[in-house]
């Protein structure tokens, strides 16, 4: 009997009886061995890169030190979406105003619990996502199949070594990185319990451990997609690939992949490929699969974000419609069967009530789906077959099927409208709809055209008409007839950013030469469609900011064009340098930004990794200049994602209907205490970044907002000056005036950029301004 | 129940308690009565209505914020409900945008809040209803009537 | 280097170096191995117990078969709390009379998020629970400590047998069960995720796996505390322990612990032990850690349920209140500390922000917590002596404070009510507290005598009082004044039921001759008292059912006396027989409830149960006559028991209150069909049981509705004719008539019992009832 | 706001739609129009209210369902939901059960739903505000009228 089980960090006894012994290559049978071993730090002999530090495998109060110095400089701001809580049958309790609800809670710690949930149920979602994929990948690959992500990699996975102590060179490594997140997840959503946390700030404190987490999982899937896929490893010439409506061939049978999940089409393509059908059958995705796959292969194309979702299904292209899981619409089975295509499910977290064929042959599956439309396949091997010979009949079948109502048809519809402006009032960004139908009804597209532009396609203008018009069908018509160059390019998802860049990049950042890292990230839900993030990111681009994107936001940076013809992508290099665009890739590839900054501590300035993570993120939030943007935010994930990301000491700027994930983390933009590392003592300083996670209100906001959170305690006076320079020159561009908090952020004459001299020199004077006497050299909060 | 006192988004409301509807007349009345009032003022106002509010703020020599331009609307919360301000009217922001950050003043201070924009917004104490174009620059010449 | 990873199931390759080996026992060094064990249903010679059956670990689509046909019968019925989602920033959305939100969803599916969401919640608080306790005794007791509950009971964990198909030997193979539950929990709380699932049935069949997991950890958190702590071991003649505020010794130092986890309170008992202080001070506690410590010894006493909490607290007796998890209130911290205790919080799901003084001495725990008040203790160890030491010396201080008002200031406070009513409109159960005060004023203490019987203490009347009167406190002086005999008695949690009981009493449940098990379980959150959960507990004692009983409940039975004042764990017998009254023992125990169920099923019926679960709950759908009444049932893992209870077959009435879990199970209580398995016919039977969960609007719909829940397709007809009698005659005591539904149970006249044959068949006819020509031998819905 | 038209325990609305005010004499037009009324009755009447209510009954030859004596409140919900029920009346239920209740009615059914108990009950469509047990008496006499 061999009975072992055992978890990182723990130690292990063991007993068995060998009852036979072949050489030095053990058959081992019946094998009885009693003894003890430190399991942990001691069980790899080159497990000593690096000694391990404080806090390896962090419980949820192991960092909570970190957590509440963050908390006391950034305290949360509230939002109540509701003035109830109705989570248990105690309730509903009314909270509003000071009232406490039966379980004894306030509305603040409901907030904190709310946003709990929110981070547990996206950490979930991640880990979830990373399991299933490393799951497969040792189902296919082994468990010992090696991390590799190519010489230019050492660090390869900067927050598993940060966080946990463990430094995955297997798949199976990664199962234990996996395990500890399961396990702390369970323990953070626990808390959410009625009846157990009950202080706002521990809620906090909680959802800073789901929202790193949420960072953890992460890696961990993308590392074992990267090396399992031969994606792109940190390769800055990643292939330019296609993206948009106009770029798919409608003459081939088409299938779409939508959903997060790379197994099911990477399937498809192998099949393709096996079979040389690369050129018969278009390929193509949404949302990050679609980015996932062009990291497996350039041929398959990228149909955009997901707020293009519901207008690309209701366009009628695809045949065969292949969803993995998240972010895919709720609905996706009514609107796919309404085209004629058929719909194939791959996943256990989105069933949609189909009929589990996953135990029938590939043959017997596709007459099946000829038949029923739609099906559940649990065994993703068999989706690459299914997928294309059902898009290869069914779209025989749709030859001439037409799913959008043609331009007539849309003047037709628009005549019943009775103009009750509902559409206007569910809209949730409350877009002129009726307008637009009221001009259509003369014919004049003008206001779909406009409405093609910035909506996002949710759908609940068509939910609340009385007249049961397809708004969404109808702007998808006016589009395409008015959209003819649909067509833009995005570089593949190169995933992480290698050691060289990062020892190249590290001063520059630190001391504050380049002025700033900004990353793009997160879902496409913003009020004025994807130009805005492209014309965002053309902005810092131009100014030599480091530009990073994942995700429905790097799609949104490639669906814009200069007056050439040309995207982002093929004007700027997929290097992580001073104006350079970096996708890094899907969303699971966020923690590659996170993980950047990371390596900046490491490599640049050799603050050890290994289960340290208070120093790391100290010396993020002090020195290493980067804001996240995720203009567009809007679920669960993204809640984790900047959660985690602001764990990390890096700020977060979210759009307007981030206001609804009811609480952010703001400085009252004073004046902030920081330790001098050097001299040990405590002095103020500028109170830069000002606030952790932000919402701005529009797209003006956002981009002055940039260059002001990109400011930290260690740029060295140039560096200020240049950060300075871009806040005011965006500022004037903008706003047409000075910042209106300049006086806060030039700390000495010498932080003010040469150019702007006389200009700011009297803005100070008016406000009264006096230079601090001195500030830090090694600024840090711990 | 009239159109004009649902939410202009109707799922903007934070549920148990919504603005009470208010007038010109009575916006006038709290303006006098309040010791330290102030305006906070969105970039989403047309030409007229801006005229108009300009008058308005002239007249009554009110303190003014200029959001996003001068100060994010969530540091202007954050600012109010920690200041002495007694009364403070909005308008011309994002109303879904307003509908949450005001939501912070109605749980967290005493601050008086007035939603003076053209929609009716749930989460200030008091608000216009919901108001035509036409209407809404009545209500303006209102303000500064008397 | 020795490199294992292992979880169940895989295949596992390990390499290793041995360098040194001494004797049979080897202390390894430098170890180098290499070969292949195959790890799961090999790694155990004797793991032969039983063949593997179908099932074993199932994962989320593995028994969506069984939930689909649960479903198909008992579909889902839906009361929305809520017109809106708001959980994700696309919102919030309308989903009222049939509007989809943003991303797709409508308000079934909505609804089923929302129970999956609660039962994931319920779900992670009993795997947290069941992780701490395990990981805690394998820290103090080696992984290796053996499970072993006695000659009595062989099937020792009779849920992980059937779900995991892992026969749990020592602690360590607990770990492997919660392994497996965290993985669980994770995914199924990412199918929450905005763009998920989509459809109502799917996110019931994943409420109803995470019910599952609920029970599974349950049981690998009971089992690891009574193997650990020599918990009574299935022993029906387990010693009653004293409950009740009454019986408090206020004359010594008192340590209150709250919560759910044995642990502190384990040490505290363990340090008065060691240091002969037992009879100096006075340990109880309130939930289920007071019955978690009457498990360890007897001298510990329980105060009351849930529902006590803030009265007792506001009594101010206990001068140290150590809380841990799960119910607690969330302002126990402010309610504590304005009696003058001292608050030890020892968990890290409920730290309530307070500094963690783990790393300190004892001694300087205890001087800091004498000036501070309060504080974090998370090593539980400590808190053994600090508790007991800190409530030496604050019960000096304390010795002439009085927290409760009393009554002549009861009267005063009373003159001060405006009589506004808001009161009674913030009381969940519409109390009518403005009334007791007007009586009050009066110095009639009627309606306030009669509030401290039926109040739950929630203290939401208080929260929205204008004149901020404590209207807890005064509830609860005048029930210290007038209620003197708060003494009462508790069979102390017995935990499993013993193979030898199950093998007695299986023929006559299966065939109905015991006409049925009642298990009352969950909180005490009902809205008339503890009373009415006794009075039903004896209303079916009296007629021979199995009365269980866990937690709450199972303190709400014994706060009930007789006229001769004797409780009914006084008058009845501790055994799993007719007439028996158990107490399973804390939530923790519910397990022990499906547990009995399936060992029915295994030892009596002989069906296999390893890795088996649909045909187990099938057996138990069709066989078992058991039915779970969880009256005052509040928070999520309520609903996770519930939720999990149900996936076996087992049907849940709750309280009204329980509407608020916005979904039942019920059927259309139209026949019913099933396959005979003997002959393989499919046939229409009585619809038996009606419903999977249902709410009773009040304690006599409850009582009448036991009986009937307790009806299943293989009575005999003696069997039914005994259900049938107690049917009627408990309508008739209830309703004073017939029950209004009969005709649809009477299968043919043999069911009708002998003593009411006219009566019935008087009814029958004026119904026009007919027999059935046949019903199933062996009935199944497999 | 009028506290009679506020939920008589706040909480117990579903949010967004909160039930008409209703009156007798609209109750007493509901029921002429209806192609097939039904009375749901709960238990917690007083002995006056429960003898208007056997008249109410008896003038307007209502079918009722007696809860829960004769059945469950849920199942009468779901047997409504199916049923071709026009309009349903309640009274003398449980006030926060029937909220909960009468919301399957409310999103899944077109029956149109009537407290015409002495609490404004949210959830149904329409509702008697808040009344005093004597108003009550008095609303239930009026429903006798004509």
């Amino acid at each position: 009997m061999i009975n072992l089980s055992m978890s990182y960090g723990d130690i292990v006894r063991f007993e068995g009886d060998i009852k036979s012994m072949t050489s030095q290559l053990l058959k081992l049978k019946n094998v009885k061995i009693s003894g003890t071993i430190k399991f942990g730090e001691n069980i790899e002999e080159d497990d000593d890169w690096e000694p391990m530090g404080p806090t390896p495998m962090p419980k949820i109060p192991t960092l909570r030190h970190w957590d509440f110095k963050l908390l006391e400089r950034y305290p949360p701001f509230y939002m109540p979406i509701c003035d109830l809580c109705c989570l248990c049958t105690f309730g509903k309790c009314d909270l509003s105003k000071g009232k406490k609800g039966a379980c004894g809670l306030n509305i603040k710690a409901q907030q904190g619990r709310i946003v709990l949930i929110a981070c547990c149920i996206g950490a979930a979602c991640h880990t979830g996502h990373s399991r299933h994929l490393v799951h497969h990948l040792i189902e296919t690959l082994g468990r010992d199949y090696p991390i590799n992500l190519g010489n230019e990699i050492e660090v390869e996975a900067p927050i598993a070594r940060t966080v946990t102590g463990i430094k995955p060179k297997t798949l199976g490594d990664l199962e234990k990185i996996l395990d500890y997140c399961e396990e702390q997840i369970t323990h953070l959503l626990s808390a959410a319990h009625t009846g157990q946390e009950g202080d706002y700030l521990d809620f906090e404190s909680k959802a800073l451990h789901a929202g790193m987490i949420d960072d953890l999982a992460r890696e961990a899937g993308d590392i074992a997609q990267i090396v399992a896929y031969n994606m792109p490893k940190g390769d800055g010439d990643a292939p330019l690939v296609e993206l948009g409506f106009g770029c798919i061939d409608k003459s081939k049978p088409v299938i779409l992949c939508i959903g997060h999940n790379v197994v099911p089409g990477s399937y498809i393509l192998e099949y393709l490929e096996e079979n040389n059908l690369e050129d018969e059958i278009e390929v193509c995705g949404i949302c990050c699969t679609a980015i996932d796959i062009t990291r497996v292969s350039e041929k398959p194309k990228i149909v955009g974000p997901l707020s293009r979702q519901l207008m690309f299904v209701r366009c009628g292209v695809a045949d065969v419609v292949v969803i993995d899981e998240q972010c895919i619409r709720t609905d996706i089975l009514e609107e796919v069967l309404k085209t004629g295509a058929v719909l194939i499910a791959t996943n256990e977290k989105m069933c949609l009530g189909l009929e589990d064929i996953s135990h029938l042959s590939e043959d017997e599956i596709i007459s099946y789906l000829i038949r029923n439309r739609a099906g559940l396949i649990l065994d993703e091997e068999k989706v690459g077959k299914v997928a294309v010979e059902v898009a290869k009949i069914v779209a025989k079948e749709r030859k001439d099927r037409k799913s959008l109502p043609d331009l007539n048809e849309v003047i037709e519809l628009a005549k019943q409208c009775t103009e009750c402006g509902w559409c206007n009032r569910n809209c949730p960004n409350a877009f002129k709809v009726k307008e637009s139908m009221i001009l259509a009804k003369q014919g004049n597209f003008e206001g779909f055209i406009d409405l093609y532009k910035k909506c996002y396609g949710c759908g609940r203008c068509e939910t609340i008409c009385q007249r049961n018009l397809p708004i969404v069908s109808m702007t998808t018509k006016v589009g395409e007839a008015y959209y003819k160059d649909l067509k833009f390019k995005i570089r593949a998802g190169r995933g992480p950013i290698k050691d060289v860049e990062i020892r190249s990049v590290g001063a520059p950042i630190v001391f504050g030469d380049i002025p700033g890292v900004v990353a793009f990230v997160g879902c496409s839900n913003h009020p004025n469609g994807e130009e805005e993030v492209a014309l965002m990111a053309k902005e810092f681009l131009e100014r030599k900011y480091i530009v990073v994107a994942t995700g429905c936001a790097a799609m949104a940076i490639g669906m814009w064009k200069d007056k050439d013809g040309k995207t982002l992508y093929e004007k700027y290099p997929g290097e992580f340098r001073a104006g350079g665009l970096v996708n890094c890739g899907s969303c699971l590839s966020n923690c590659h930004i996170t993980g950047a900054a990371i390596k900046i501590a490491n490599i640049f300035a050799k603050v050890p990794l290994r289960g340290n993570y208070a120093e790391i993120a100290d010396y993020i939030l002090n020195k290493v200049g980067a804001v996240g943007v995720a203009w567009g935010a809007m679920s669960q994930k993204a809640a984790a994602i900047a959660t985690g990301v602001n764990r990390w000491g890096i700020p977060v700027i979210v759009g307007p209907h981030g206001a609804k994930y009811r609480r952010l983390y703001l400085s009252n933009g004073e004046k902030f205490k920081v330790k001098d590392k050097t001299t040990g003592e405590i002095m103020e300083i500028d109170p830069v970044p000002e606030h952790l996670i932000v919402t701005a209100e529009n797209y003006k906001e956002c981009i002055c907002m940039i260059p002001k959170l990109c400011m930290r305690p260690n740029d060295t006076p140039k560096g200020r000056a240049n950060k300075i320079y871009h806040y005011v020159d965006l500022y004037e561009k903008y706003f047409g005036r000075m910042p209106p908090d300049l006086e806060k952020f030039v700390r000495t004459e010498k932080d003010i950029p040469f150019m702007m001299k006389d200009k700011i020199m009297n803005y100070l004077e008016e406000k009264g301004w006096k230079p601090f006497e001195k500030y830090p050299k090694n600024p840090t909060i711990l | 129940m009239d159109e004009r006192f649902v939410p202009y988004i109707p799922t903007a409301g934070s549920n148990v308690a919504h603005a009470e509807i208010t007038t010109p007349t009575l916006v006038k009345m709290m303006i006098k009565r309040s010791k330290k009032p102030i305006l906070i003022l969105g970039e989403n106002l047309s030409k007229d209505e801006m005229e108009l509010i300009d008058k308005f703020i002239e007249k009554y020599n009110l303190k003014v914020i200029k959001t996003p331009e001068e100060m994010n609307l969530m540091a202007i919360m954050k600012f109010l409900a920690n200041s002495n301000y007694d009364l403070a009217l909005f308008t011309g922001i994002t109303y879904y945008y307003l509908a949450q950050a005001v939501t912070h003043l109605k749980q967290f201070s005493n601050v008086v809040t007035v939603s003076i924009d053209k929609y009716y917004q749930p989460n200030t104490l008091y608000s216009f209803p919901n108001l035509s174009n036409d209407e809404y620059i009545d209500y303006l010449k209102k303000l500064l009537e008397g």
